[in-house]
């Protein structure tokens, strides 16, 4: 009952989240609900026995994505010149009945669909479960993202760095000092916190790829939340944009693919089919350079710049 | 219900209550630094209680260690950000009306 | 058929049902994009409960799914708002309909 | 081995990717010329391979199909690759000289391109709903930084209402794919189509609902258009010659596999053809017009992709060997034939500094040859003979003639008129003279120019070509004609 | 597939293709290359034909097939009917080409218009050749594409207007032509010309199929031959070019059309099948009205061109209306009008190209006593214009006498009245024209102007108007002799039917 409580609450935090994101009073006020709407999201995943998921909605939906967001309404907010505080444009009522009706009627399909939907034998997760020996993982969401359907990851791999490319296209005549920049006078508590904070961010990261074999954890989430280290030293002016990108940088940006790639090629010559892991070590191995992939390139898009470097 | 359960229990009950008693200082007081100082002072003594009742209903060395951890740095970034915030909201308000 | 399942099925539906709201209401880009990642989030809501995580460990297979899906949203949104960074150094507004233009 | 085959298609491009984020020309020159130039090499092995052995599957990593994901080959995949390998390959060096390695722009352009193909690649391989679904990812996110890349304002808005309707659709998709995966347990297309045929119900109706509206926004199939004249027309040459001629066919791709491998015969969502059916002659109709009405060189082009993409969804309900080798042709000459159209496109923009009609006289004085290759593209677009529009056009005429839908004839018909239209109206743009008495100033086209103009002519040709070597290509395409659409 | 001797037809259509292709790259200088390549182009064509003739007459026979579709053959073969179509193109190509070069040669485009033309002439020999109707559509839409930047050529709104009625008409007949393609395959597949038509076993259950299939490629047909209710956009065609206006008149796109019509006739449908049918009499009707209607018309032009395509549109029905009659008489007069208007239209054309480059002559009030000026010109006009009334013994009277002779024969005498109507009107329409000419005295203005063209380039203008209106002539006073257009029609029509 208690549970059910619970679940009920979270319920309603997350619907009346999402609506204050999308009512929100300006886009600022919206953002911030949008990332507390992350945060319990990632409760509910808990409570869905999904804690892989719980932790990467945290660290990427909720801290990352945020993070993004915020600079990018800073950004625009600065360029522009002003508070874009123009709210919820007040569209006709000809236009927002019939869109709120269908919005509406779609919830009410799929919530009925999703009820009556007979409960099939689950063969994919089945055959998960029942192979997972095989992978020499014991966390079926590790051994399914880098295993069974390692390609998949192979091709995310892919979409991040298209992403990290394209923004890049798109922000080369950004002026430069589009990041938030240093603060200018340096508050004694942040060194200290950065201090601490930034190895520790090191410290998860590691453990949350080592972990992610057999609990909760992996790549993406220690991505994250290396990442979030360097958001921090960037929002702090530890670390600055340079106008190019640094060979080791890209190399580090294609470190996850190429890793990925050639580790799958590896065994062809054996005989083996593509993508086959030769052992666990690979699969460590592999998220290694994915979890380095992963915080360099969330990094860089936080910071719109085409490189970083150590400020001065 | 065993001797642990029960402060486990209490403890909890006592972290949310702070937990509470922050966000409502956050939602009435009137200007930022009250505010502040409602969230600071009230959340990181419910985060504290949170952390220790975790740690009695576990009964673990090792995890008590790691809630101890996880309350040092709430409180640290806690109080560095406080700080941030109050710092700009300074600068932001009228020096007449500074507190 | 649990009462767990029941009540995130529903959260997932009215989530979706929202952010298509907030997504045909919006005209700042920023709260497109927002309207679609909670639709996002909606969607993987669906896929989990319906692989069972009600009930104990999901299926693994929709989690992995949702992990990628993920990623992919944050990436998506990235350069989504690089864009609009740029959008708005090139046109002068961050609005893909401007004032003006009505 | 031709397994490896399928792998080099995808990761060759992959790996040329990686190398060309790297900063040295060479790297990058390296990446080009290992991620595009050996597609066709291995494309005709893997050819051979089809025509001895058939379709066939591989399983990644060894896991087989309800765990593990596999890449499926068969000849309508391999016509995509081709089509992937030799347009990709041609408006790349078309692309060559705009985007040199070594500058800023190539390198921003070269690794997005070596992506896109490799996405594509892959699109076209893969047996596995979710997988499809990183791929279109991969596709869009690669290809709307190349819209970007013309740096103007239209381009930039452009990309960004596509990117917005491109996420949403991917959503509307993956929302189509959890419910199925919830229903059969499987995600490979080919295995799903025995449990779908056991439970049949509304939810995967709804299911494969959803995920036709996903497409169809991705695909921009009437009347979910709207984001792509001014995208495709805006966006540098070689990248809207891509994105006509490849990037919106995996939407409709996507719909073929779909409704023609893994829809089981039985099932009511096969009804679904004759919306599509609908979809198309509408696109069909009212891209014409649009065409008719712009005012701008690459819009009349763009337009007239809404259009053509109408035929390949009239096809759906004829379910014939004609109509199933019609649609195959189609594919094939409209993708030469757009190709063309766009890389001679801009040719001409890049020589005239407007794409304007009203600027665009005297073109067979200026830009001889694009304007050429502008107008056998046409050719083919409006399916005049001899071209290889003609034959595909023939064969829909005649598959809609079999099957005795005579509306769908008067829609083509009506289509390839509304075609003749704007394409005439374009050529009479080019050859007119300002002035009856002008004296005439040809003007000596330089080399880079002649080059330029030699790629979209090249295409241009194929497409020509097309109308006469029908015969090999449709015998091996017929060999993959779904189940039900193959000779009774 | 088979490229060595027997794909004869296909070099013949290659070679023009060929020719096109290497103007169009060569580009506007270099005149004297393009010169060359045009004459060689058109002498090796003619040369290549002349040799497919005599094989021809001794037993060979040709074919290129390639398979473009399953169950769709592309076909190029020589027949008979081929054969004397492919003469007077090639012939008259060559002419013209002369012609083309003396009158074009000073003005901006030129490659573009030998490119086209002789891509023009590609397509009219692949129409002349095509084995089956799926090659013809092919080729004869390829005649659209091609002649289109030929009409628009000037570059002027009138000719861009003008090209816009031509496309609009053509095209929509292609599509007729398509859709009446489209059944025929599905109701018979894709059968050879064969003289007496492959679809008599059909016709049993499949009349009104039939019927409507013969009507749709009538009417695509017809746009181009310029049928009745299909005509107009011929008249609007005249703003292009003199050597144009000869090309589509003469030689290439309305020829094509009423081609077009003797193959549907006799080699799909067989005269007797589309007799049964009824189809033959619809057809003649059609023509014999386009006979009277063009010279009605024609007597309303005061403009030179106009009234010589107006006349175009009445003559050309000729070749469809003896076709149409049916018999060996009419069928003779038909087919060897395909010849004989040919030459004597373009006869006319040529003139009328001459009066306007040499004078700017343009309207028929214009013409008074210029034979004292152009007597050259002069005299051909007077032939040409006497040939298409049908005066004997020139080449239109014989044409009138079979088919008159054959309308009896046919027991179609109706068919008669129409053809001394129409030569009644010929006469109106024409005799004024020879009568200004030699009759009426100089104006002072015309007396003064100064001759346009002199020297070099007087010759490539009247030296192929003498040459045609010469053939024109000898075509009608030779019409026994062997060799004559009409003693190889009459084998052909008589040796086969």
């Amino acid at each position: 009952m208690i549970a059910l409580t619970i679940d009920a609450i979270i319920a309603i935090g997350i619907v009346w989240l999402a609506l204050q994101t999308v009512r929100g009073a300006n886009v600022f006020s919206a953002i911030i609900m949008f990332i507390v709407f992350g945060l319990i999201m990632s409760l509910a995943w808990a409570r869905l026995h999904a804690p892989d998921l719980a932790l990467a909605e945290a660290a990427i939906g909720a801290g990352i994505t945020g993070a993004l967001l915020l600079v990018t309404w800073r950004r625009v907010h600065v360029l522009e010149g002003r508070t874009p505080q123009v709210g919820m444009a007040a569209r006709s009522l000809w236009l927002t009945l019939p869109t709120a009706l269908a919005a509406a009627l779609l919830i009410a399909s799929l919530g009925w669909v999703a009820l009556t939907l007979p409960a099939e034998p689950a063969t994919a997760g089945e055959l998960a479960w029942q192979r997972l020996p095989e992978m020499g993982v014991s966390n079926p969401v590790t051994g399914v993202l880098l295993g069974f359907r390692a390609y998949d990851t192979l091709l995310e791999m892919a979409v991040l760095l298209a992403a990290w490319l394209g923004a890049r296209v798109v922000a080369s005549e950004l002026r430069p000092g589009a990041l938030p920049g240093p603060a200018h006078e340096e508050v004694p508590l942040v060194g200290a916190l950065l201090s601490l904070v930034v190895p520790i961010s090191l410290l998860v990261a590691v453990y949350l790829l080592q972990a992610g074999g057999s609990a909760p954890g992996g790549a993406f989430q220690g991505g994250a939340v290396l990442a979030a280290g360097g958001v921090l030293l960037c929002l702090t002016g530890r670390l600055e944009s340079a106008d190019q990108t640094s060979l080791i940088e890209r190399i580090v940006l294609i470190l996850g693919l190429a890793v990925f790639s050639s580790v799958g090629l590896m065994m062809l010559p054996l005989g083996e089919p593509m993508l086959a892991m030769p052992g666990v070590w690979a699969i460590y191995l592999i998220e290694t350079a994915l979890l380095l992939s992963i915080a360099l390139t969330l990094v860089l898009l936080f910071a719109a710049a085409p490189g970083l470097r150590r400020s001065s | 219900m065993n001797l642990q359960e029960v402060v486990a229990t209490a403890l909890l009950l006592s972290g949310c209550f702070f937990y509470i008693a922050g966000t409502v200082g956050l939602l009435r007081f009137p200007d930022v630094f009250s505010r502040l100082h409602a969230l600071t002072k009230a959340d990181n003594l419910g985060l504290l209680l949170i952390c220790g009742g975790l740690a009695v209903q576990q009964g673990s060395p090792r995890i008590a260690g790691l809630l101890l951890v996880i309350w040092l740095l709430g409180l640290l970034a806690a109080t560095v950000s406080c700080h941030l915030i109050a710092r700009r909201a300074l600068q932001m308000t009228d020096p007449e009306q500074r507190p | 058929m649990s009462a767990t399942a029941t009540i995130y099925l529903l959260t997932a539906a009215a989530v979706f049902g929202i952010g298509v709201y907030g997504l045909l209401q919006a005209r700042q880009i920023l709260r497109q994009l927002l309207a679609i990642n909670l639709m996002g989030g909606a969607i993987f809501l669906l896929l989990i409960t319906l692989g069972g995580g009600a009930e104990g460990p999901p299926d693994p297979v929709p989690q992995a799914m949702v992990l990628t899906g993920i990623v992919i949203a944050v990436s998506a949104t990235a350069f989504a708002l690089a864009l609009l960074v740029k959008l708005q150094d090139a046109t002068g507004s961050s609005d893909l309909d401007p004032p003006d233009a009505e | 081995m031709p397994s490896e085959l399928l792998i080099g298609l995808i990761f060759l491009p992959l790996l040329g990717a990686c190398l060309t984020v790297l900063p040295w020309r060479w790297s990058t020159r390296l990446g080009v010329f290992a991620g595009l130039v050996s597609l066709p090499v291995l494309l005709v092995a893997l050819t051979l391979a089809v025509i001895r052995e058939g379709a066939w599957y591989y399983s990644l990593g060894g896991w087989t199909a309800p765990l593990g994901i596999r890449l499926f080959v068969d000849p309508l995949a391999l016509l995509m690759l081709w089509m992937v390998a030799i347009i990709g390959g041609v408006a790349a060096a078309h692309a060559w000289h705009d985007f040199r390695p070594g500058t800023p722009e190539g390198a921003r352009f070269w690794p997005l391109w070596l992506l896109l193909t490799a996405a594509m690649n892959a699109l076209f391989l893969s047996a596995d709903l979710f997988n499809l679904y990183v791929c279109l990812e991969l596709v869009t996110l690669a290809a709307i930084p190349l819209i970007a890349m013309a740096g103007t304002a239209t381009s930039i808005r452009a990309a960004m209402r596509y990117l917005l309707l491109a996420l949403l659709a991917s959503l509307v998709y993956l929302l189509g794919v959890a419910l199925l995966y919830n229903a059969t347990g499987t995600l490979d297309l080919y295995l799903m189509t025995q449990t779908l045929a056991a439970s049949d119900g509304p939810a995967t109706s709804l299911a494969f609902a959803l995920i036709a509206v996903g497409l169809l926004l991705k695909g921009a199939v009437f009347p979910l258009h709207v984001w792509l004249p001014n995208a495709h027309a805006s966006a540098p040459g070689p990248v809207s010659a891509v994105l006509s001629a490849l990037v919106v066919k995996t939407a409709v791709y996507l719909v073929y596999r779909l409704w023609l491998w893994t829809l089981p015969a039985e099932d009511p969502m096969q009804g679904a053809v004759e919306l599509f059916a609908v979809l198309g002659a509408a696109a069909l109709i009212y891209g014409g017009i649009l065409a008719l009405l712009q005012e701008r060189l690459k819009l009349v082009i763009a337009y007239s992709t809404v259009a053509q993409l109408g035929y390949l969804l009239l096809v759906l309900p004829l379910a014939s060997v004609t109509a199933w080798q019609a649609a195959s042709y189609q594919l094939l000459s409209h993708g030469l034939a757009k190709a063309a159209m766009f890389l001679a496109a801009a040719n001409i923009l890049h020589a005239v500094g407007s794409d304007r009609l009203a600027d665009l006289e005297r073109l067979d004085q200026r830009t001889p040859l694009s304007l050429f290759a502008l107008a056998l593209g046409g050719v083919s677009i409006m399916g005049l003979p001899p071209s290889g529009g003609f034959l595909a056009k023939w064969l829909l005429l005649e598959a809609a003639w079999q099957e005795g839908r005579w509306l769908l004839l008067f829609v083509l018909v009506l289509g390839s008129l509304l075609a003749a239209g704007y394409v005439f109206r374009i050529l009479a743009a080019a050859l007119r003279r300002a002035d009856p008495t002008e004296a005439e100033d040809a003007e000596g086209t330089s080399p880079i120019g002649r080059r330029q103009a030699g790629y979209a002519l090249l295409l241009a040709l194929l497409a020509l070509l097309a109308g006469f070597g029908a015969a090999p290509i449709l015998e091996v395409i017929d060999a993959g004609a779904p189940a039900g659409w193959s000779a009774p | 597939m088979n490229f060595g001797w027997q794909a004869l037809p296909l070099y013949v259509v290659l070679i023009s293709v060929v020719t096109a292709m290497l103007i169009f790259a060569l580009g506007e200088g270099r005149q004297h290359v393009r010169t060359t390549l045009n004459l060689g182009g058109a002498i090796l064509k003619l040369a290549l034909i002349m040799l497919m003739l005599l094989a021809i007459q001794s037993g060979a026979s040709f074919e290129f097939r390639m398979s473009l579709l399953p169950g769709l053959d592309l076909v190029l073969h020589a027949d008979r009917l081929t054969m004397l179509f492919a003469t007077l193109s090639a012939m008259l190509w060559l002419i013209t080409t002369v012609y083309a070069i003396g009158y074009l040669e000073q003005s901006p485009n030129r490659a573009r218009f030998f490119g086209f033309f002789s891509l023009c002439v590609a397509a009219t020999m692949g129409v002349a050749s095509a084995g089956n109707l799926f090659t013809f559509f092919i080729f004869y839409e390829l005649l659209t594409l091609a002649t289109w930047p030929l009409v628009v050529h000037r570059g002027t709104p009138e000719a861009f207007a003008a090209g816009r009625l031509y496309l609009a008409y053509t095209l929509v007949g292609g599509v007729l032509v398509l859709i009446g393609l489209i059944w025929l395959h599905a109701l018979a597949g894709g059968s050879d010309f064969i003289v007496g038509g492959s679809l008599a076993p059909l016709a049993a259950g499949n009349e009104n199929a039939l019927r409507t299939i013969f009507v749709l490629l009538m009417l695509g047909f017809g746009v181009k031959a310029a049928l009745l209710p299909l005509h107009s956009w011929l008249p609007r065609a005249m703003v292009a070019p003199a050597p144009v206006s000869a090309l589509l008149h003469a030689v290439a796109v309305v020829k094509a059309g009423a081609f077009g019509l003797v193959r549907l006739v006799q080699d799909v449908f067989g005269f007797d099948l589309a007799a049964s049918l009824g189809l033959a009499d619809v057809l003649a009707w059609l023509a014999a009205a386009t006979v009277i209607y063009g010279s009605v018309l024609a007597l309303r032009q005061s403009d030179l061109k106009r009234r010589l395509a107006y006349s175009t549109v009445s003559q050309v029905s000729y070749i469809a209306l003896g076709v149409a009659t049916g018999g060996m008489l009419a069928t003779v007069g038909g087919l060897v009008h395909l010849v004989h208007q040919g030459l004597t239209k373009i006869t006319l054309f040529f003139c009328a190209g001459n009066y306007a480059e040499g004078l700017g002559v343009h309207s028929i009030e214009e013409l008074d006593g210029l034979g004292q000026r152009m007597p050259v010109t002069s005299v051909c006009f007077t032939l040409g214009a006497f040939g298409m009334i049908g005066i004997p013994p020139l080449a239109g009277f014989v044409t009138k006498w079979y088919l008159g002779a054959g309308a009896v024969a046919a027991g179609a005498p109706w068919i008669i009245a129409v053809i001394v109507a129409s030569t009644l009107l010929n006469a109106a329409y024409f005799l004024p024209l020879v009568h200004r000419l030699w009759f009426r005295p100089l104006p002072e203005a015309m007396a003064e102007r100064a001759l346009a063209i002199r020297g070099g380039r007087m010759q490539a203008l009247v030296g192929p108007t003498v040459v045609v209106a010469a053939m024109a002539l000898l075509a009608g006073l030779f019409a026994g002799t062997p060799g004559s257009p009409l003693f190889w029609v009459i084998r052909m029509v008589g040796g086969e039917s």
